[in-house]
């Protein structure tokens, strides 16, 4: 007979996780705002389905970027994903070979170790058909509960992990995760306890199952035993589309939907919301989000994510980021941290009334040329930073215009961090209106904050929008300015908006390898931290940045530099009031590093000093890291 | 026989400076017009930055007053006569001493907030002085005249200060900080309560006094509001209605309060003024006693063997007249040994 | 220091009024024109005090000059015994002197002060006189002026008043010889001159905008500076 | 409030009125608006009192409102000033009295001023003589005449056939004393009881039986401004700052105002009818307003002249309410008529302001 | 609208106070942006806000006006004003009371829209 009660538990339990999730997925797809429908109408016929379903393999299964991360977290995940995956397949498979037909109950292979008892093969009998299938079955058991032994580790000594903290669960997840750990322990004893009574049973569920049969009554346990197996299935298939576990299906979707070119919009939505219920929090981004240091971890975006899915959004969680995209880098579902925290503002903060009326009648001068500089209002405030501009491009012959000399209309880009594109489009048309104008080619700004905005957010058809680093690295390299070398130790620093923003890493460096001895840190790239002065955030006091500030110099000077540089005037300011190592723009760099230059004496000063402390430290027995210099240098 | 000293007016100088030129071996006579010793640091419930009690410091001053010193008290001296190498000090004509040098600490006296009429002091039931403030601190009891509790206090700076009308252009130096320090004690003695302070300048001029005005902002939401005080009136509920100019808005503001405190400056005690007269020093419009060397001699008079010391020759907090007191000493002790 | 600092400076009621202004805003505490126009004597002070021509220029040809009512309420107040309304009449008589006067609405009014008090004065040797007071120009006179000005004569005789009379009295006609005195002081003391000035720099005005300035209180220009509000000096 | 703290302060602003023989000079507005308080005046004075006061036909207006409306200027007026100082020498008196206050302010701010720039005076002088061939001498004593009716305040009190109270309930009436900003405000010592808590009418109220009150708009100015009220297109801020008085005077319900200068109970006469035609709003008691007096017709309300004869009917609100508290005898149908009992019709009634016994 | 009438009849109309009236104002506002911004109390009016403005370069925009307006509880055209700030930071940087400008603004945004004054 092919049917006992104890199936209902699971069955039940699947039939209705199975019903959740078609209405959840169809609620969500309906509500997909008019492009994204028609994207998603596109994804299903122009072939991305492929890409997307290896990705999902890749991610959702062996949990690849998992492994980038954290290597016993990835073996964790995939070992459950993957492992319980291959169970299902190959369990379906082995069913097949005892009922015969192809078609089964949907629970048949799940307890089939219950309903057929194959006395014939011994448990190592590996060269026949069920032989084999029971070892790899038994094998993957033990698959799963290595996954189960570590992430059991992980729970109580995170450490281990290489992690400081871990998530903090709500009581949903806590069942969720108690019944999920049950499953596979449960299985274990039903299945060993049949092998006990009846033999039968792979080398694992075998050799145990004779074991507990030399000292435990079997022959009435298995039977319970079954029962808790199901009802471990029925609890978490039930709990999973309330708790974080949710992400195993929509994460799924999530990938298609992202190959279909659907994208984080500037207000919460359904993708937003598909997005949400993707998050697993693992917690990988707890670590990395410097709002720690501000004791902020309220704000990080797990729980961030948390409190939107349960529908529990607070202004202050949503304020309370300086959107620098660390969180995103490490991500292992990718999700859009900084896109989201951006709409979810756009539900806290309104404006009395948005309209820039006086926009019209500002005249900014609109002279004919071939490129337009912008040094931005933060630019601004850094007068070095224009001032080294100007000089580089006069030296340059370049026919240019400085578009905000006299000041001039701010990007838009902090009034879309702040959750308001309505009002940032209107900062937005006035500047497209004045660029345009000039019948400019290239648009240059120092300032990576502008840059964004102004690369992703601007309709500039024929201009070329550029950020200083890369600008002046073309100079350098077509030789239409000269810059020398220097023995200067320096650190760079990626701008958050620059580095990880709008992905710029290697022009500011092979700029600065022409001109000093660029130093490694241990945070770089796209590992880079905030300098803290974010205008991204909305909510963080001035202490509270100063904090973060000094943290993120810590890191900075560990090489113990003659020179901090970085390529945004924010970074620039932020850092100048706390480094006592001095801190330059790129741009300052070259106007100085050129031959025509008469004011290169900073750079002497600090390097006689740098050497010292070299010196020193190598004294008092520290071991003092010398960057390797480009050749140029040597 | 030791050289005599006579030291005029036992308040913080008087009594500083005394202890200093008997530990020196000088005999001193220190004589006082009241009957007790402490002058102005009687009045003060807490001083400022720190808020430490007032008694606190008198007291150490009192106990460390040498025991040499002779301390006469009830002694208003109405004359000092020059008589060849010494003087004559004399309290009508009850009492006399005669000393080989004369150190007059004879302090400042408290502006009569009366002359600014418009203020209403003595006019208005609820309008004070931070003087009577402080007693009301020392009283432990801040309430209106109908024995209600205020529910907006009124500071106002520079009474009597910066204001040739009142006749004293210059600054009292220590009015805005105890306007601080009284607005602070107010929030924390009646929570309930609003403050404003009017101001022109806010002259936080020494150690922690910034912090002190910082943290009246953060912690209390004490309101600063830069504008003087034009007039003040009571309307027909006995609120004190003030006409003010914010004059960070460039707007004339009125508001109403239930208790207006007058900060009142410095001034030349009449007393010292006779005195000033009857010697001929030179006369200066502030009236302050002037050195003959504002920077080099601070403590040194035009007539040889004529000394200051503390708030005589202008405006000081305590720590600056307890030093004055000292570098008076040391000028008078440098003057007997030569 | 600038020419027109130093024109200022001749004037005896500017030395009387402006020591060192400290900005403390007694002044404009409790002046009535900071209340019911958007003015500030303090501003008027620091203004004149930083001695910039540009700066003192715009203020001779602008509206704030022209707010205060001189009732000299901030003469009793200023710690520093300065007198912004002392201030503002050695402003007004410079403004006028220079012509600047027409370049505001509330200048261009002296033309109507003018031909109004001014006028009368020499007329009347009063400044006001009830023939004048006319109802159709003073309607908040209210109707016990109308009843008052129909009765005239029987009204101001039963009040005692020696109405258009020789001798003494209150309203009596002052004598030609008297009046001619009046004339006389005027020519010396430069009164004479000042009504020319006015007059002149208003009919340049009058040109400009081409209306007609005629010589009395009839003119279509005297309408205009007498009845005009753009409504920008309040607050909205 | 501390009325000994008030008291206190007057001590300190006792200024030296002549006793007699005084040299009057008429005011513009007063004897255009209020020719019967003049009358009064010189009635008491001479009639009541027996002083000797010189009301001379040649003197002139000071030019005061020209001078603060700007047209005129400075030299101008201080000649003229000159003059009327010339012609008090001339007719033998060293005692000046000023029906206006204006004139008052501005003949102290000239004798100051001659006084620190010596070189002004000598051009006063050499300016009159040149015009009018006169010369003068700087009266002994300058007073306003309020001052000298505050001076005799008791005499007038003993001489009084009414008092200032409530016949019925036997209380003071409550009075809002006006004083006219040139008073005291530029010159404090000049002025009895100084410029923050002047004395004069709070002396006369005191003495004829009136309780003063205080109000925190007390010192605002009525709102005049010389040019602000003379041009139309000004009205506004002139008619604003009555009002201001009038909504901090309202809630102590007074029973009349008191006023020193010819301009302001005009003023404040007029504009309560201004406002009440614009707003709808009166003040005072079922909308009869605020009587408005001088001190010139309280001294004679209380010296039982005819009130038709100092010239209350010339009042836009009627003074009738106040009259009748007091208890003063008067024939209410003449107050409309001429001097010889002529009917001369009557006002047309205004649409909120009541018209008395209507 | 009987002003209007009125005008007409006599030539003008009572002039607007502009005397700040604090008890009559409204501290509503002030309340709730203090709360939502505590370090609003730290301003001390040196203007180094306005200095730097971005939108003063083309209005009359003053955060340091504005801040005291607010206080005041003069909201009367409060609505215009902290709308001409473009959000970018400037200010921000350059306090040195480190007062939050930025969500300020957004406060007094906030509570212009959602409080009844």
């Amino acid at each position: 007979m092919t049917f006992n009660l104890f199936v209902i538990p699971f069955f039940g339990g699947m039939l209705f996780l199975l019903a959740v999730i078609i209405i959840r997925f169809t609620a969500w797809l309906a509500t997909l705002d008019r492009s994204g429908r028609k994207k998603l109408g596109h994804g299903l016929l122009n072939g991305q389905i492929f890409p997307a379903t290896w990705e999902v393999f890749m991610e959702s299964l062996l949990h690849r970027r998992m492994f980038r991360q954290n290597k016993l977290l990835g073996f964790m995940h995939m070992s459950f994903a993957f492992g319980w995956f291959l169970l299902i397949v190959m369990g379906n498979l082995e069913s097949r070979i005892y009922s015969g037909n192809h078609l089964n109950p949907p629970y048949y292979p799940i307890f089939l170790k219950f309903f057929v008892h194959d006395k014939r093969a011994l448990p190592f009998e590996l060269y026949t058909l069920p032989g084999f299938f029971r070892f790899i079955m038994d094998f993957l058991l033990l698959f799963i509960l290595s996954g189960l032994v570590l992430a059991f580790i992980k729970r109580t000594r995170s450490k281990w992990f290489g992690m400081k903290r871990t998530t903090q669960h709500n009581k949903l997840d806590k069942w969720a995760i108690t019944s999920l750990w049950l499953i596979f322990p449960m299985r274990l004893l039903a299945e060993s306890f049949t092998a006990g009574v009846y033999q039968g049973g792979g080398f694992l569920t075998n050799t145990l199952g004779m074991a507990f049969a030399s000292f435990l009554p079997v022959e009435h346990l298995y039977y319970p035993a079954w029962w808790a197996y199901s009802i471990a299935l029925g609890v978490f298939f039930v709990t999973l589309p309330w708790s974080r576990y949710m992400h195993i299906p929509t994460e799924v979707l999530l990938i298609y939907l992202r190959h279909f070119g659907i994208k984080t919009g500037k207000k919460p939505d359904s993708f937003t919301d598909i997005e949400i219920h993707s998050c697993p929090r693992c917690g990988v981004c707890i670590d990395v989000c410097q709002m720690n240091y501000a004791g902020k971890t309220d704000a990080t975006p797990a729980y961030f994510l948390r409190s939107l899915r349960y529908g529990k959004q607070n202004a202050i969680q949503d304020a309370n980021c300086m959107l620098c995209g660390r969180c995103h880098q490490v991500c292992p579902v990718q999700i859009d941290t900084v896109g989201i925290r951006m709409a979810s503002r756009y539900i806290d903060n309104v404006l009395v009334s948005p309209s820039y009326n006086y926009l019209d009648s500002i005249q900014i001068p609109e002279p004919r040329v071939d490129m337009l500089y912008f040094a931005g209002c933060m630019g601004h405030l850094t007068p070095s930073v224009k001032k080294a501009m100007v000089k580089i491009l006069d030296a340059s012959g370049e026919n240019f215009s400085f578009m905000d000399e006299d000041g001039s209309v701010c990007c838009g880009r902090p009034l879309m961090m702040a959750g308001l594109p309505e009002a940032a489009g209107e900062l937005i048309r006035k500047n497209t209106e004045t660029i345009v104008k000039s019948g400019a080619k290239t648009f240059v700004t120092s300032c990576p904050i502008c840059f964004k905005v102004f690369s992703e957010e601007y309709k500039l058809p024929g201009i070329e929008v550029l950020h200083h680093s890369q600008y002046l690295l073309r100079l350098v390299e077509s030789g239409k300015i000269k810059v020398d070398a220097s023995p200067v130790l320096a650190v760079y620093h990626d701008p958050c908006e620059l580095g990880r923003g709008s992905g710029i890493f290697e022009e500011p460096r092979r700029l600065l390898n022409k001109m000093v001895c660029l130093a490694d840190i241990s945070q770089q790239r796209e590992h880079a931290l905030c300098c803290g002065g974010s205008v991204g955030d909305l909510a963080m006091n001035y202490n509270e940045r100063t904090v973060i500030r000094d943290e993120a110099l810590k890191i900075l000077l560990e090489p113990n530099p003659d020179l901090l540089v970085t390529a945004c005037p924010l970074c620039k300011k932020t850092f100048d009031n706390g480094s006592d190592v001095m801190v330059m723009d790129l741009a300052e760099i070259v106007s100085e590093r050129m031959p025509e230059s008469s004011d290169s004496t900073l750079f002497e000063a600090p390097v006689t000093q740098s050497r010292q402390q070299a010196s020193l430290s190598q004294e008092a027995g520290k071991e003092v890291k010398f960057p390797v210099c480009n050749p140029e240098l040597r | 026989m030791s050289r005599h000293v006579a030291v005029i007016g036992a308040g913080a100088a008087g009594l500083e400076a005394s202890s200093a030129l008997a530990s020196m071996g000088f005999r001193v006579t220190l004589v006082e017009k009241e009957d007790s010793t402490g002058g102005h640091v009687k009045d003060w419930h807490a001083l400022f930055p720190n808020r430490r009690p007032g008694a606190e410091v008198l007291d150490s001053l009192r106990k460390n007053l040498d025991p040499g010193v002779n301390l006469v008290t009830g002694k208003p001296v109405s004359a000092i006569k020059p008589n060849g190498k010494t003087f004559f000090v004399e309290s009508g004509n009850d009492w006399q001493t005669e000393a080989d040098a004369v150190l007059m600490a004879t302090g400042f006296s408290l502006f009569d907030a009366r002359k600014k009429e418009e203020y209403g002091y003595r006019i208005y039931d609820n309008v004070i002085t931070s003087a009577d403030l402080e007693a009301a601190f020392s009283a432990g009891k801040v309430t209106m005249k109908n024995g209600e509790i205020p529910k907006r206090i009124g500071f106002v700076h520079c009474v009597g200060s910066r204001d040739e009308k009142a006749g004293n252009i210059y600054c009292s130096k220590v009015c805005c900080v105890t306007a601080v320090k009284q607005a602070i004690e107010i929030k924390e003695f009646l929570p309930g309560t609003e403050v404003f302070c009017f101001y022109m300048d806010l002259r936080m001029f020494g150690r922690h006094y910034e912090e002190l005005y910082k943290e009246a902002q953060e912690k209390y939401n004490v309101q600063f509001i830069r504008g003087r005080l034009s007039e003040s009136t009571e309307d027909h509920n006995g609120k004190v209605i003030l006409k003010v100019e914010d004059t960070l808005l460039g707007k004339p503001l009125k508001i109403g309060v239930d208790m207006l405190v007058l900060m009142a400056g410095m001034e030349s005690p009449s007393g010292t003024r006779q005195l000033r007269d009857m010697l001929h020093l030179a006369k200066d419009n502030d009236n302050f006693l002037i050195p003959s060397d504002a920077h080099l001699s601070a403590n040194i008079s035009e007539i040889p063997g004529l000394f200051y010391a503390g708030t005589c020759t202008g405006p000081k907090n305590i720590a600056d007249t307890l030093a004055d007191a000292r570098s008076a000493a040391l000028a008078v002790a440098k003057y007997l040994k030569s | 220091m600038g020419k027109l600092y130093d024109k200022l400076s001749q004037d005896v009621r500017f030395v009387e009024s402006l020591k060192a202004c400290i900005n403390c805003g007694t002044c404009t505490a409790i002046c009535p024109a900071a209340e019911f126009y958007n003015y500030e004597p303090r501003v008027i002070a620091t203004t004149v005090q930083s001695q910039d021509d540009a700066k003192i220029e715009e203020l001779l040809k602008s509206e704030t000059i022209w707010y205060c009512g001189e009732c000299m309420s901030c003469k009793t107040r200023c710690p520093r015994g300065n007198a912004p309304g002392l201030l503002i009449i050695a402003l007004r008589s410079l403004s006028q002197d220079l012509g600047y006067f027409t370049e505001s609405e509330k200048g261009r009014q002296q033309l109507a002060l003018k031909r109004t008090i001014g006028e009368w004065i020499l007329k009347y040797g009063y400044c006001v006189n009830p023939d004048i007071m006319n109802p159709r120009l003073h309607p908040e006179q209210g109707p016990i002026w109308e009843w008052e000005k129909e009765h005239i004569e029987p009204v101001m005789e039963k009040m005692g008043a020696n109405y258009h009379g020789e001798g003494p009295g209150a309203l009596r006609k002052i004598s030609d010889a008297d009046l001619q005195e009046l004339k006389n002081i005027f020519d010396i003391t430069g009164g004479t001159e000042r009504f020319r000035k006015i007059e002149e720099s208003s009919e340049k005005k009058a040109d400009e905008m081409g209306l007609d300035c005629g010589h009395d209180i009839d003119s279509e220009y005297f309408d205009y500076v007498y009845t005009t509000n753009n409504s920008k000096h309040t607050r909205s | 409030m501390k009325y000994e703290g008030k008291k206190l302060v007057w001590r300190d602003y006792q200024k030296e009125i002549a006793e007699d023989h005084y040299f009057y000079a008429r005011s513009c507005i007063r004897q255009t608006f209020f020719p019967g308080s003049e009358m009064t005046f010189l009635r008491i004075l001479k009639d009541e009192l027996g002083k000797d006061v010189c009301d001379g036909a040649h003197h002139t207006s000071c030019t005061g409102i020209g001078y603060h409306s700007d047209i005129v200027p400075l030299e101008t007026t201080m000649t003229v000033i000159a003059r009327q100082f010339a012609l008090m020498t001339e007719a033998g008196y060293e005692n000046y009295a000023a029906s206006c206050i204006t004139s008052f302010g501005l003949y102290t701010e000239i004798i100051d001023m001659w006084h620190h720039f010596p070189e002004t005076e000598d051009r006063a002088r050499e300016y009159l003589f040149k015009a009018t061939g006169r010369e003068f001498k700087v009266p002994k004593n300058l007073a306003h005449a309020s001052d000298i009716i505050y001076k005799f305040r008791y005499e007038i009190a003993a001489k009084a056939k009414y008092r200032l109270v409530d016949k019925e309930t036997g209380k003071p009436l409550k009075v809002v004393e006006h004083i006219g900003c040139h008073y005291s405000k530029m010159f404090p010592h000049k002025g009895v009881g100084g410029a923050e808590y002047p004395y004069v009418l709070t002396g006369m109220i005191e003495a004829w039986g009136g309780e003063v009150i205080d109000y925190p708009e007390r010192r605002h100015c009525c709102g005049f401004g010389f040019r602000q009220y003379i041009v139309q297109a000004n009205r506004g801020f002139s008619i604003a700052c009555s009002k201001k008085k009038f909504d901090s005077m309202e809630p102590y319900e007074p029973d009349m105002i008191i006023t020193n200068c010819p301009g302001c109970p005009m003023f404040l006469d007029r504009w309560q009818y201004a406002l009440s035609e614009m707003e709808g709003k009166t003040y005072g008691k079922n909308g009869k307003g605020i009587p408005v007096f001088t001190y010139e017709e309280v001294a004679g309300i209380v010296m039982g002249y005819d009130p038709w004869e100092i010239g209350l009917q010339v009042h836009q609100v009627p003074a009738e309410p106040v009259l009748d508290k007091i208890g003063v005898e008067y024939d209410p149908d003449k107050k409309f008529k001429g001097p010889n009992g002529e009917d001369l019709g009557r006002p047309v009634a205004p649409s909120y302001l009541k018209f008395y016994k209507e | 609208m009987s002003d209007i009438k009125e005008k007409v009849r006599f030539g003008f109309t009572v002039n607007k106070d502009r005397q700040i009236d604090y008890d009559a104002n409204s501290k509503k506002l002030a309340s709730t942006v203090i709360i939502a911004e505590p370090s609003l109390n730290l301003c001390i009016s040196c203007g180094t806000c306005a200095a730097t403005c971005t939108a003063a370069q083309f209005t009359d925009f003053s955060l340091r006006r504005l801040i005291l307006l607010v206080r005041r509880g003069e909201v009367s055209g409060l609505e215009n004003e902290v709308t001409k700030c473009m959000l970018c930071g400037k200010c921000q940087l350059v306090c040195p009371r480190g007062v939050n400008t930025r969500n300020l603004i957004l406060q007094i945004h906030k509570a212009l829209k959602n409080t009844v004054l």
